[in-house]
């Protein structure tokens, strides 16, 4: 439970640290911000950072290859929209207007790290490394999972809110056990902070002194309910305090600023700092899936004065502007995204075939008696060709 | 701008007779009629203000009863849950929304152990009159979560009443008759039956609420009369054991469904007659079979009409398995095919 | 959601307040405490509280009346623990050391108030009215509960951690809507804060601006868990932060200082503050039930230097030296107290008859056609006399 | 020191033979052993630490295998299982206890959309080896909360195997297994068996556990041999079903009792050779009968020996009802004479 001196000192001014809150003073709600919306960088006094603890630039390589998996993300986003419309998708939840989060969350990570990534972190996940047509397995109705959690050490994304937090902790205090330097991003909505599991999670992280980086993507809503009825605390960064953790609030539609804060973050955990909370203060652009009709819940006005605020306009001016992004750049990074959605649209363009037998297959390591009844059974109709001609299947016509 | 319920009201007694209506709008009905009829009243969950929640049910509520009586909640089920045992303690009648039959897991110890036990723990002093709305059942192409069938859950928890609808009329009467209940009642929602539509006189069924507040609380209905065999079905399987009935007429065997409606408490009576008279039994539901309500009523009927039986009851019911994705549920629900397999396999030789 | 002026002025400097955490500061953490161990009253800089919102001293007959209370108090929970060793009770969980919590809380609330209590407030309870015997049916066996909560506005002593504070929020949202102006008690222990409904039920509170106190006594275990393994947050009233909730840290062995802040939060609550958080700094002196030995996991030691700071010897110094507590006033109290004890020995002294038909009276208002058929089979049973004479009763022979 | 599993081991050795060990002993044992033999043994909850368990099962174990493999929590019981799950997914086999039945619904969300899910989501590719160790049932004079007989939420739900040992020595044999055994695992202690002894040779069943370590998993078990009628029980009910068996005997009757061990998956080999053997059966079982895992086998039972049975398979249940105060419990257990008078009513006139 001793915090190494150093992980200590730099603690003291992430965000709102153990020792800030001890005695009154009075001030607003502090966040870092680098880039303006125009994409200019903010005099170094308005990042919202504790003089001495600024915030470094990330070099221009890391910039640029955000900016890639920015444009990715977004032509992610529309091209599994428009495959839902088309109907080659059950369901997707989009995070258009929270690429800058998702691919900062991807970045901050090294390989032996893990993510838990919740049903709309799906650009988190394929920025990470996950194949997209998998990753899409989910949202498709093949399976419930398409990709090998192990493989890139990512989280079958979750829907049950909040509880993956908790698969979070336990993997980061296993490879705590065992002498590994994991660190483990676990991620949730802001609505999810209200679930009881959030506070265990962080609680038990806080408790068992592990390095897990707590993401809290804020975009305002939970489906239909504003962050207003979620809570009145002064922000969800706010909410480490109480688990005697660290926590910071950082301008989620800014990548520049997550990156810095995300980096710090898991350098922190990795040298001891114990868990920590980041708050990314965003918006969600779409509705909460094609299945939502957003209107009724939020006026036109508020979702344009964030489409002003867009993270990918913000960075690309910025690029543009260091002489960074040259138009062959550009380009490229277009075509890189083409590439994917092609791959999408292919994956998911024809049906795959799927085989009833896996309804008995996964349930345990070897299938019980009873479920081996119930395969012949099924095998048995499956043989007299009676089901596929079938007009009468519960569900067929939604 | 009259809420959707005051409109089908309206049209409702403007043509004084049968209308189609929906299932899902025969809810809203039911809860707007309460609203009205009762200061005590409430309405809360996730999304069913301003939205009228994910399925609508709640639809135009809050723009008529106010943010007071129908609101949204932070999303929390364990509190919501807990939350009105508290309000149902000091005086009101709570109706909640878990948004997915999944979604009520984490309330589970609110409901086992508070919900189901406070008017038992405090002798009759506290009653609970609550009503925990559940949508349950897949046959949506529903991902993960969003499909389980949990009504063994509160069936096997002593305390909880447990009922679910199959009709758009039962939606409406049900719905009115768990409100006015002063005991905490369960009531799932089956989703696929959401758009299902049927011709309904509101009016009619407001009437006789008004005169009969319990006229169906706890009764099982025959949905369907017939002599060789007898279909025990509920909510989401209803419909596909008519089908199976109709088809298997066809085939020259009249086929006695009934729709259970209660499932706690339990309508022995009903269903009992029934299997004496058929001397066979198939019972029908979604949920995975093994220790569930299914089970229950298979072994109450053996008990109870072992005498009257030709061959075992037999069970058709969602296999053992985590409920299946979209593309794969279909294998996974019973079929008019799968109850036709079992009815023939109900030893007529012998 | 909006706090009156008066209130939001007196809020500024309850404790740890919504603007005190917004920037940093160093400090330590501050605790309320107005008498020290020796009954002596601590200057008025050392008492803890922000300058220019000192805690007034309650007046001399409510401390008095407090004093008496902790005598029965004492009293109740010594006669208990010997009715469990004489085998009168199954259970008592005892409040011996913590009475200042337990006085403090039933003295703080108006009669149209409402407490709920866990099942180590049995003090509290009947000092706030309810019949010590009809307290004590449910670690008796008789019955789960043995008194209306609706008699004296006291929920079920309840033994499922924290459950109670979201009963406690739906007391006081229904009090809310209809426009009453009650205040609700809502009490735990420092374990139980770490359960998801402990952050529902603050979270709740807060957002609905609900008028309730929730009030923890941190008596340092949660049977055997020491504080240390339950948080690491500075302290337990920290966490009001992350609701936007102001909290306030008490010397729970200081009746003086509890009935000082317990006061005036609940003057907060009824005019308009929203929900507060207190937390008492207390020691269970016992072990946590007769079922449990407490020398398995706490050393002596502890316990004596615990045991230094009574809170009732520190009362009756105080209120002696003051000269308000004469020979003749104690005297008195000590009659009340043995009266109490009395009544609870006769009361629980013989077996009260138990109907097994009551098993089946109160599961619904009206049973159902099984359970009518249960009772006719139990009925049939109990006439035949097998039951009564029976020897292979399971759990007879514990 | 040496711990008291070591004493125990030790004491086995040095004698040779069997010893009365208490079930709560043999619990120990195998937790020790599993610890001993795997370094992925892990042992966590509430107060299992220092105070070694509330019942004392993990007594003398941190002592032995330090804090990092043996350590308290904080009071949280979703977080308890929720964290055992990210474990289990990074190779550890977590052994959990949760304090009490009833305290293991604040959990339900991970045990059921989680624990029970995990490797069929996965396609297999995650595998969650963890035991949730659940001491459940009543007659321990315990108050209310602390007696529920929660096995059907379990048995339930897909993808949880849910077992529960009746003697002294499946107490040590079926925890090895559970510990394992590659799927979880829901093992379900019968508190008053807690402090029952048995002449038990730990040698004998620590050299049997390595020889074939999944040898009873999954398989029930003729605990007493008859010809007449079938008795079916598990864990609290084991013994009250073989002293029924006892009395039935005095009265010339001769009983079968199968201890059924493993709820999922179900033997249904040993019970259905018993009751076509014996044409008679009653189930017995200390939790509330309705949708439950007496249903489940009553179900499965006239399914499977229709045309043996002589009579209709009857069960002996606690009534549906909360789980009684400590004075009125006695009349809510499955007695000796209720299964007796069960016993008579299958029809031995006809
Ligand atoms: C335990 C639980 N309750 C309810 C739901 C239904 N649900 C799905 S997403 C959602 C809103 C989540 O909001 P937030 O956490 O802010 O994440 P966002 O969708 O905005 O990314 C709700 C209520 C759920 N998935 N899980
Ligand atoms: C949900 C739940 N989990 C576990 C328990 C078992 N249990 C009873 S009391 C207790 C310790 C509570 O500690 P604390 O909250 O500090 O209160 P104290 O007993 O010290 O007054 C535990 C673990 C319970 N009653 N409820
Ligand atoms: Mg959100
Ligand atoms: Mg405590």
């Amino acid at each position: 439970m001793t915090i190494p001196a150093e992980a200590q000192q730099a603690i003291r001014s992430f965000g709102i640290s153990l020792e800030d809150y001890l005695l009154p003073v009075h001030g607003r709600v502090q966040q870092i911000q680098i880039l303006d919306p125009s994409g200019h960088l903010l005099p170094e006094d308005e990042r919202g950072s504790a003089p001495g603890h600024e915030y470094p630039i990330p070099p221009g390589e890391e910039l640029l290859e955000a900016y890639r998996r920015l444009v990715i993300g977004r032509r992610v986003n529309d091209q599994n929209s428009a495959l839902v419309r088309q109907g080659r998708m059950a369901v997707y939840p989009s995070s258009h207007g929270q690429e800058a989060c998702q691919v900062a969350a991807a970045l901050c990570l090294s390989e032996g790290d893990w993510m838990f990534p919740t049903y709309r972190d799906s650009v988190a996940v394929m920025s990470r490394g996950v194949d997209p047509v998998e990753a899409m397995t989910l949202f498709r109705g093949d399976w419930h999972g398409g990709y090998d959690p192990h493989e890139h050490h990512v989280g079958i994304q979750c829907t049950p809110l909040t509880t993956q937090l908790l698969h979070a902790v336990g993997v980061a205090h296993a490879a705590k056990l065992r002498g590994e330097d994991t660190v483990v991003l676990a991620m949730c909505g802001d609505g999810a902070t209200s679930e009881g599991d959030f506070h265990e999670a962080l609680n038990f992280a806080a408790v068992f002194h592990l390095p897990v980086v707590f993401f809290v993507q804020n975009n305002q809503y939970a489906i239909s309910v504003p962050l207003a009825h979620q809570t009145v605390a002064p922000s969800l960064a706010h909410k480490a305090i109480g688990y005697g953790m660290a926590g910071e609030r950082v301008d989620g539609n800014d990548a520049i600023a997550l990156l810095a804060v995300l980096d710090r973050a898991v350098r922190l955990a990795r040298s001891g700092s114990g868990p920590l909370l980041v708050e990314a203060h965003t918006y969600r652009m779409q509705a909460h899936t094609n299945a939502d009709d957003a209107t009724r819940y939020r006026a036109d006005a508020e979702v344009q004065a964030w489409a002003a605020k867009d993270p990918l306009v913000r960075m690309r001016e910025y690029l543009r502007g260091e002489g960074v992004l040259t138009d062959d750049v550009e380009a490229s990074f277009a075509a890189d995204a083409e590439e994917v959605a092609r791959r999408l649209r292919e994956g998911l363009g024809e049906d795959a075939a799927v085989d009833p037998a896996d309804l008995f297959r996964f349930v345990f390591t070897e299938p019980t008696p009873q479920l081996r009844e119930q395969a012949a059974l099924l095998a048995e109709e499956v043989a007299r060709d009676d089901i596929s001609a079938r007009d009468d299947i519960p569900g067929k016509e939604h | 701008m009259s809420t959707v319920a005051e409109a089908v009201a309206a049209r409702a007694a403007a043509s004084a007779g049968p209308e189609p209506l929906t299932f899902a709008k025969a809810l809203t009905a039911a809860m707007a009629d309460s609203l009205r009829a009762d200061d005590s009243v409430v309405v809360f969950g996730e999304d069913i203000g301003t939205l009228g929640g994910v399925f609508r049910i709640t639809d135009g509520l809050q723009e008529e009863f106010g943010e007071q009586r129908v609101f949204d909640t932070p999303l929390a089920e364990s509190g919501i849950v807990g939350m009105a045992v508290g309000m149902a303690m000091n005086g009101l009648r709570p109706v909640l929304e878990l948004q997915f039959d999944a979604f009520a897991y984490p309330a589970f110890q609110q409901i086992l152990s508070h919900v189901a036990k406070m008017h038992n723990r405090t002798r009759g002093k506290v009653r609970l009159p609550m009503v925990l709305r559940v949508p349950y059942a897949g046959g949506i192409g529903g991902v993960e979560h969003h499909c389980d069938s949990s009504e063994a859950y509160y069936a096997h928890t002593p305390g909880l009443k447990v009922c679910t609808p199959a009709t758009v009329a039962d939606a409406y009467r049900m719905l009115r008759e768990a409100i006015a209940s002063d005991d905490p009642v369960v009531f799932l929602e089956p989703k696929k039956l959401y758009w299902t539509k049927d011709l309904v006189d509101l009016e009619a069924l407001r009437a006789e609420f008004d005169a009969k507040p319990a006229s169906s609380e706890g009764r099982a209905v025959v949905a369907r009369p017939g002599t060789d065999a007898t279909l025990i079905a509920y909510g989401p399987t209803v419909g596909t054991a008519l089908a199976a009935a109709e088809a298997a007429a066809a085939e020259g065997r009249s086929v006695e469904v009934v729709d259970v409606r209660s499932i706690v408490p339990f309508d022995d009576e009903t269903v009992t007659a029934s299997v004496r008279k058929t001397g066979r039994a198939v019972v029908v539901a979604e949920a995975a079979g093994f220790a569930s309500v299914a089970s229950e009523i298979v072994a109450r009927v053996q008990e109870r009409c072992f005498h009257s039986l030709a061959a075992p009851v037999r069970r058709v019911t969602g296999f053992d398995i985590p409920y299946p994705p979209p593309k794969l549920e279909h294998w996974h629900l019973p079929s008019v095919d799968r109850i036709l397999d079992a009815l023939d396999d109900l030893q007529w030789e012998d």
